[in-house]
């Protein structure tokens, strides 16, 4: 921790670079695009739809976590970060999916 | 027009002037402020209180805050209870009793808020900012300024929720608000409305404290404190505030919904237009489980801490411990659906959640049996923290063992919603929560004020609470096997009435057992002198908040401390007892680094409330000025520089030499 | 603000650094609790966005020519603020202030948009009163439209505040809260755009 | 004075006990008569001897638990001046790993018991033993603070009464109208569900003998919740056919003017009988919440007394 250029004090969130920030840019402005025409030019099937924009929205993720965000593992400050993010992310699904499980479960069983 | 964007829908009808029961709280809540007011200027203490409470951000001081207002509302939350314990004593057959339901049902629905946010987490708090920094050896929180403010906004909730004693009423709908009855069509005055905002600006405080607190036990540890050398208080502190960082915004989102339904028209939960009540059951529980975890997990740590402390012997299984809590913070998350079995979910569904719930047993099971043994082949002194702790192992195994049974559906089936859930929750949280954090005020009581509680009267005070508490609890696992529901008003089977009447009987005890303990703290403070505490570590204690003096100073530690194990102060010990001293007497001391006071946190809270007020009663204007001042501290406090000073040296060696002295 | 990790006089910058760094993981930690605000109101819409429901659909108020147009303002807003922030760190105080003008554009353009698209819908007869579906369409997109406007707002002030408070570490850490605040926001909103428009859209 | 805190202890101890046995003998056989201690039903029974055998398998760790604390605190005080102390003896993988094992073991033994009876208990499932035997329909309503029953195959109804006959497996649907969030529960029978407008619960239950429940509704749900009461008849199918020829001779028919009459608020209302009921009336309840799209409620009209209030 005493040796950073404090021009440059990265508080666990990565360094800032030009080309990484660009990068991240176009690729998310590429995906962006391509979830919009597969759902815009209506020739997939529903499904196929529903696996592109997904991939497409889950990849853009992580590429801005890691060029925007500059979510890193190279510091102890930045594993923590990382490790806190997995942490919600875990509880977070559980909580989703567990609703969901829940809601559609008792929507089925009040109908029939 | 203009009246209507000022005052909304406040008229001076609001205020019940027909219930003299009211006038006279009223009055004496007026006369109360006044004497105060009056005391305050009298002794011209306006500048301390202000200088030295209010804009205070110490966490000592925050601490103590925080344990009174628990203390007050306490008052509250227990004359709520011996109200309700009096009027299902009397309310058999054709005698309705003394409270007609519009005053029962808002009794019980405030008795479960003020206990549950207004009593146990303040005191949660209170405890943890008492504690958490010195114990990790740190000189305060990491956000010192809004810790102040998470204290005022849980203080501005507090406050709204009172007013609505005098000003209109409170919800009527039990303490989580079920919708459709929560909804403006069932409920259609202002009580829900009170509900909704005194959390809501509560919980927010509550939400920022949590971030502060795994913030400060993360990253400002003392060196040499690895994870694994932490305090067991520590790590049970760090996940009830992990608990809480995850769950209150399932809070804030919940109550939003349930608001915008009752402010905007939204549909959220009325069945009729596309909503879904079962998703904010859904909702609410999401959060309310790990709720009651936030509460038992600090409990846990101070049974931990004490157990060890006066059993003089290391805690055993540290490791397993630290598991067992870890294991029980992310069960805590996948179990919400056993608070309604009987919503109408299939087999499967009901089952993985009940057998979710049930695991849980084994790693609080593994945390008793670590304590159990700690004792084992220690020695023993049973001070008042420790009779605490005895009394909670017995009372939490069979609160706890009744969990267990309300977890297995078909046996829910029968007992959901009944009394024996009510005997089940009171036994955990009175037998767990209250006396784990009765013990641990006992216990750090010297460490926050000087001196030490009254032992005798204190023993006095455990006896009635523990003995009123079973004649007041065990009636109800008898009558709600016996099919009798909770928030009954009143009921036309007289067999049942002797039950209540041993079960009031039961909660006056309990309230003997306040008055003894609220005697004590008087008495206590009267002889202050003779149980002053002059060494700093009147319980022979083991982790770093016994190595300074009590009270602890101003800036914590002289010299920030260095630990290479567990119980690091307890193992100095036992290696200085040769060499004659413990405490270092020359030193080089140096300046130290301190947050200055501010009295932003407040000013935003009183704001925060203000804003809560005026979204109750729809008053348009105030509310967007409140909002606007609120928004206006935020900002003018970003421009301050003015945010920190520096302590000299020599007054940190003077104050350090002072207390060397007294305990030589 | 800042909490002595050490005492040492001359050690001073060292100590900013450690109380900034620990200052941005609690902003973090907030980070994600917004996280799990967002995450409960996407659960909200799922399960009221059930296809089988009765009333008005969503789908046929979308346009999704807008949407895109939207997406690009939040994703070239979220450049230029990093743009800023490479500037404070190259201590050009005016060009960072130029770059978060234009963020600000570029987030207040989203927020106009949004906010017509909103009166657009709800003056076809699709408003937050219509049904539960689209309650949680408006409070989902709406909560994330909040979120921007105060970004917008913070976005201000640190224009106003970067020349009277010169480029320090207070200021460097207070744009790298707003910076991942801000990108933040976007990631928020490509589950927004996916699940609420593209799924309703299809 | 630990003497002293020895002697109150013990003393406490005993008023205690005192005090609870008091509170067990009281009226002991009338009021045991109420509840899942004293079941009539398949699945009460059932569900009573779940909770017992659950009680059984728990308390053989709790009650060592129970007896260790107390033993262990007495033992081990100072005033005792028991030789073995050992300060630092904290671990002992043997010691933890027993008690570990033995929740976990307990845990797993509960858990697939808990599998096995929830789906054998599941409300929306015929029983066991009874799984070919078609169900007698009964569909439930909850109004503000009453209950309506309708037999539809019979074409009756009636307010806050319920006969069934005996061995005979009975399917509830349930549901309510222009009251709050609901319960359906008839605790020597069998389960509690919900009744939600809206949406339609189902329970099934069987009575094995012959006598009068209480039944109520047992989530809370306003001012009138207290008295939410409803009396079960459990008779023999003879007596069952005479009270539908009975009922049948009402004057009064569950049309709709009838039936907005019930949707009234009213707080203990005394039983009803409705010779006839409107064809497919309880769906069109369920439909009424499912099909509306108004920005009110559907029932806006009909809560006199909540306004009054
Ligand atoms: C601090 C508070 C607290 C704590 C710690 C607990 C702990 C537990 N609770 Fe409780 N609970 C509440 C507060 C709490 N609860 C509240 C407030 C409600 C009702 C809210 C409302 O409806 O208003 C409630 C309701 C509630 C329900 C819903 C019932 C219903 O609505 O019908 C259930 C069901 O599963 C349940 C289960 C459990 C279980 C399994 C535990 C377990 O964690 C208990 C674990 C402990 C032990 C088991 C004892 C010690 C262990 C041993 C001695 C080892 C050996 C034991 C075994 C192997 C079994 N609780
Ligand atoms: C923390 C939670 C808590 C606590 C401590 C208590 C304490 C007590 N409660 Fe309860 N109670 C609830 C939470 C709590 N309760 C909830 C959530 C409900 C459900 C509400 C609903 O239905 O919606 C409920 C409901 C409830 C009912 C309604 C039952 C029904 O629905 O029919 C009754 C009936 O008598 C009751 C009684 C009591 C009694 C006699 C006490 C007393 O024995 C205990 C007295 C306790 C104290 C006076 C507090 C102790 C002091 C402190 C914690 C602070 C001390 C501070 C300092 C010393 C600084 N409670
Ligand atoms: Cu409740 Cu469907
Ligand atoms: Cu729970």
């Amino acid at each position: 921790m005493h040796h950073h250029d404090l021009s440059q004090p990265d508080y666990g969130t990565g360094q800032k670079k030009l080309g990484i920030y660009v990068f991240g840019f176009i690729t998310c402005s590429i995906l962006t695009l391509i979830s919009f025409w597969a759902v815009m030019s209506e020739t997939f099937a529903k499904n196929d739809i529903l696996i592109i924009i997904f991939i497409s929205a889950i990849i853009q993720f992580i590429v801005q976590v890691v060029c925007f965000l500059r979510l890193n593992t190279q510091t102890e400050q930045g594993r923590m970060n990382v490790m806190s993010l997995l942490f919600t992310g875990v509880i977070l699904v559980a909580v989703i999916a567990g609703s969901l499980w829940i809601m559609w479960n008792l929507a089925y069983f009040m109908a029939h | 027009m203009l009246q209507n964007l000022f005052f909304g829908k406040l008229t001076l009808d609001v205020i019940p002037f027909h219930e003299p029961i009211l006038i006279g709280v009223m009055a004496f809540m007026a006369i109360g402020a006044i004497a105060v007011i009056a005391a305050l200027t009298y002794y011209k203490q306006w500048t301390y209180l202000w200088n030295e409470w209010i804009c205070t951000i110490d966490h000592k001081k925050i601490g103590i805050m925080y344990l009174i207002l628990s203390f007050v509302m306490l008052f509250r939350g227990f004359s709520d209870a011996i109200m309700m314990r009096l009027q299902q004593a009397m309310a058999a057959g054709s005698n309705a009793g003394y409270l007609p339901p519009e005053h029962f049902d808002q009794i019980f629905t405030a008795h479960g808020v003020i206990m549950i946010f207004f009593v146990a987490m303040p005191f949660m708090f209170a405890l943890l900012n008492m504690v958490v920094p010195l114990q990790i050896g740190c000189r305060d929180v990491a956000y010192p300024y809004l810790n102040s403010l998470s204290f005022w906004l849980t203080f501005a909730g507090a406050m709204l929720c009172n007013i609505s004693l005098v000003v209109g009423n409170f919800a009527r709908t039990g303490w989580l608000s079920y919708p459709p009855l929560a909804e403006l069509y069932y409920s259609p005055d202002v009580g829900v409305d009170y509900y909704i905002w005194s959390l809501q600006v509560a919980g927010v405080g509550t939400l920022l404290a949590g971030i502060n607190f795994i913030a400060t036990i993360i990253k400002m540890r003392c060196k040499g404190m690895t994870l694994m050398k932490m305090p067991i208080f520590v790590w049970s502190a760090l996940c009830a505030m992990i608990l809480v960082a995850l769950a209150f915004p399932i809070l804030t989102v919940t109550l939003a919904l349930l608001a915008f339904d009752r402010m905007f028209d939204m549909h959220f939960f009325s069945e009729f237009a596309g909503g879904n009540v079962m998703l904010y059951v859904n909702l609410i529980w999401a959060w309310g489980h790990p709720e009651v975890y936030i509460l038992i997990l600090p409990a846990f740590g101070v049974f931990s801490e004490v157990v060890a402390t006066f059993s003089q012997k290391k805690l055993f299984g540290y490791t397993t411990m630290v598991w067992a809590i870890g294991i029980i913070t992310f069960l805590s998350f996948i179990v919400w659906l056993h608070h309604f079995f009987t919503m109408g979910a299939g087999a499967n569904v009901n089952a993985f959640f009940g057998i979710t719930t049930m695991i849980i047993a084994i790693p609080t099971g593994v945390k008793v049996f670590n304590w159990l043994f700690t004792m084992y082949k220690g020695r023993i002194i049973l001070s008042t923290p420790m009779l605490w702790v005895t009394a909670f192992f017995t009372t939490f195994a069979i609160g706890g063992m009744t969990g267990v049974l309300t977890a297995v559906p078909p046996i829910d089936f029968q007992v959901h919603n009944s009394l024996f859930l009510i005997a089940h929750f009171h036994n955990v949280i009175i037998g767990g929560v209250l006396f784990g954090y009765f013990a641990g005020l006992i216990y750090w009581f010297p460490k926050s004020f000087g001196f030490q509680l009254n032992e005798k009267l204190g023993i006095y005070a455990f006896i009635f609470w523990v003995v009123g508490f079973y004649i007041a609890f065990m009636p109800l696992y008898i009558l709600g096997l016996n099919g009798f529901m909770r928030r009954v008003n009143h009921y036309s089977e007289v067999a049942y009435q002797p039950y209540f009447i041993v079960a009031a009987f039961g909660a006056l005890l309990i309230g003997i057992g306040i008055i003894l303990q609220v005697i004590q703290l008087f008495v206590s403070i009267k002889n202050r002198h003779a149980l002053r505490d002059k060494t700093g570590d009147l319980w022979n204690g083991r982790t770093l908040e016994w190595s300074v003096s009590s009270p602890a100073p101003m800036y914590n530690f002289a010299v920030l401390p260095t630990v290479h194990e567990i119980d690091q102060f307890w193992a100095d010990k036992q290696r200085h007892l040769s060499e004659g001293h413990v405490h270092p007497k020359e030193m080089h001391y140096e300046p130290i680094h301190m947050p200055r006071n501010t009295p932003a946190g407040f000013i935003i809270a009183m704001f925060a409330g203000a804003v809560g007020f005026a979204l109750i009663w729809q008053m348009l204007i105030p509310g967007i000025l409140a909002f606007i001042g609120m928004i206006a501290t935020v900002i003018i406090r970003t421009f301050s520089k003015d945010i920190d000073y520096y302590i000299d040296a020599e007054t940190v060696k003077k104050t350090e030499l002072a207390y060397l002295r007294g305990i030589v | 603000m800042h909490n002595a990790a050490t005492i040492a006089h001359d050690h001073e910058q060292h100590h900013h650094h450690d109380g900034d760094s620990t200052d941005v993981f609690g902003f973090w930690l907030y980070i994600l609790t917004d996280c799990i605000l967002f995450g409960c109101l996407f659960a909200t819409f799922i399960v009221l966005n059930d296809p089988s429901m009765h009333g008005p659909a969503l789908k046929s108020y979308l346009d999704l020519h807008d949407i895109l147009i939207e997406t690009f303002l939040l994703l070239v807003s979220n450049l230029t603020f990093c743009l800023a922030i490479l500037s404070i760190y190259k201590s050009k105080l005016f060009r960072a202030q130029l770059w978060l003008v234009l963020t600000f554009i570029l987030g207040a353009s989203f927020v106009y948009m949004e906010v017509t698209e909103f009166a657009h819908i709800a003056h076809e007869g699709f408003s937050w009163a219509t049904s539960g579906q689209a309650s949680s369409f408006f409070t989902l997109v709406g909560t994330h439209g909040l979120h921007v406007s105060f970004g917008l707002l913070w976005i201000l002030v640190m224009i106003v505040q970067l020349p009277i408070l010169k480029i320090t570490h207070i200021t460097k850490r207070r744009m790298t809260y707003l910076g991942l605040f801000w990108n933040f926001l976007d990631i928020v909103w490509i589950f927004v755009f996916t699940i609420v428009y593209l799924m309703g859209g299809i | 004075m630990l003497a002293n805190i020895r002697k109150i202890t013990i003393y406490a101890l005993i008023a205690m006990s005192c005090f609870f046995m008091l509170s067990l003998t009281g009226c002991k056989d009338y009021t045991f008569s109420l509840g899942m201690l004293n079941p009539k039903g398949l699945v009460t029974y059932h569900e009573r001897k779940l909770f017992f055998d659950t009680l059984a398998l728990m308390l053989i760790v709790v009650i060592p638990v129970i007896i260790m604390s107390f033993a262990f605190v007495y033992h081990y005080q100072v005033s005792h001046k028991v030789r073995d102390y050992k300060p630092n003896w904290s671990h002992s993988y043997f010691l933890e790993v027993i008690w570990w094992t033995i929740p976990c073991v307990i845990i797993v033994v509960l858990a697939i018991l808990t599998w096995k009876k929830t789906h054998e208990l599941d409300p929306y499932t015929r029983l066991p033993g009874y799984q070919d035997k078609p169900p007698m329909l009964i569909q439930a309503i909850a109004l503000p603070w009453k209950w309506l029953f309708i037999y539809p195959e019979q074409n009756i109804a009636t307010v806050n009464f319920l006969q069934i006959p005996i061995d005979q497996q009975v399917e509830f649907w349930i549901t309510a109208d222009n009251v709050a969030m609901s319960a359906f529960f008839i605790p020597q029978l069998g389960s509690q569900i919900f009744a939600m407008a809206g949406m339609r619960t189902r329970l099934h239950l069987i009575a094995e003998e012959i006598g009068t429940y209480n039944g109520l509704n047992t989530q809370y749900n306003g001012a009138g919740f207290s008295d939410m009461h409803f009396t079960v008849n459990v008779v023999q199918a003879e007596e069952m056919q005479t009270w539908i020829k009975q009922v049948k001779q009402s004057a009064l028919s569950l049309s709709d003017a009838n039936y907005d009459n019930l949707l009234k608020p009213s707080i203990g209302d005394s039983p009803q009988y409705f010779s006839s009921v409107e064809p497919e009336l309880f769906d069109n309840v369920i439909m009424t919440y499912m099909h509306t799209f108004s920005a009110t409620h559907p029932r806006e009209n009909n809560n006199a007394m909540i306004e009054k209030e």
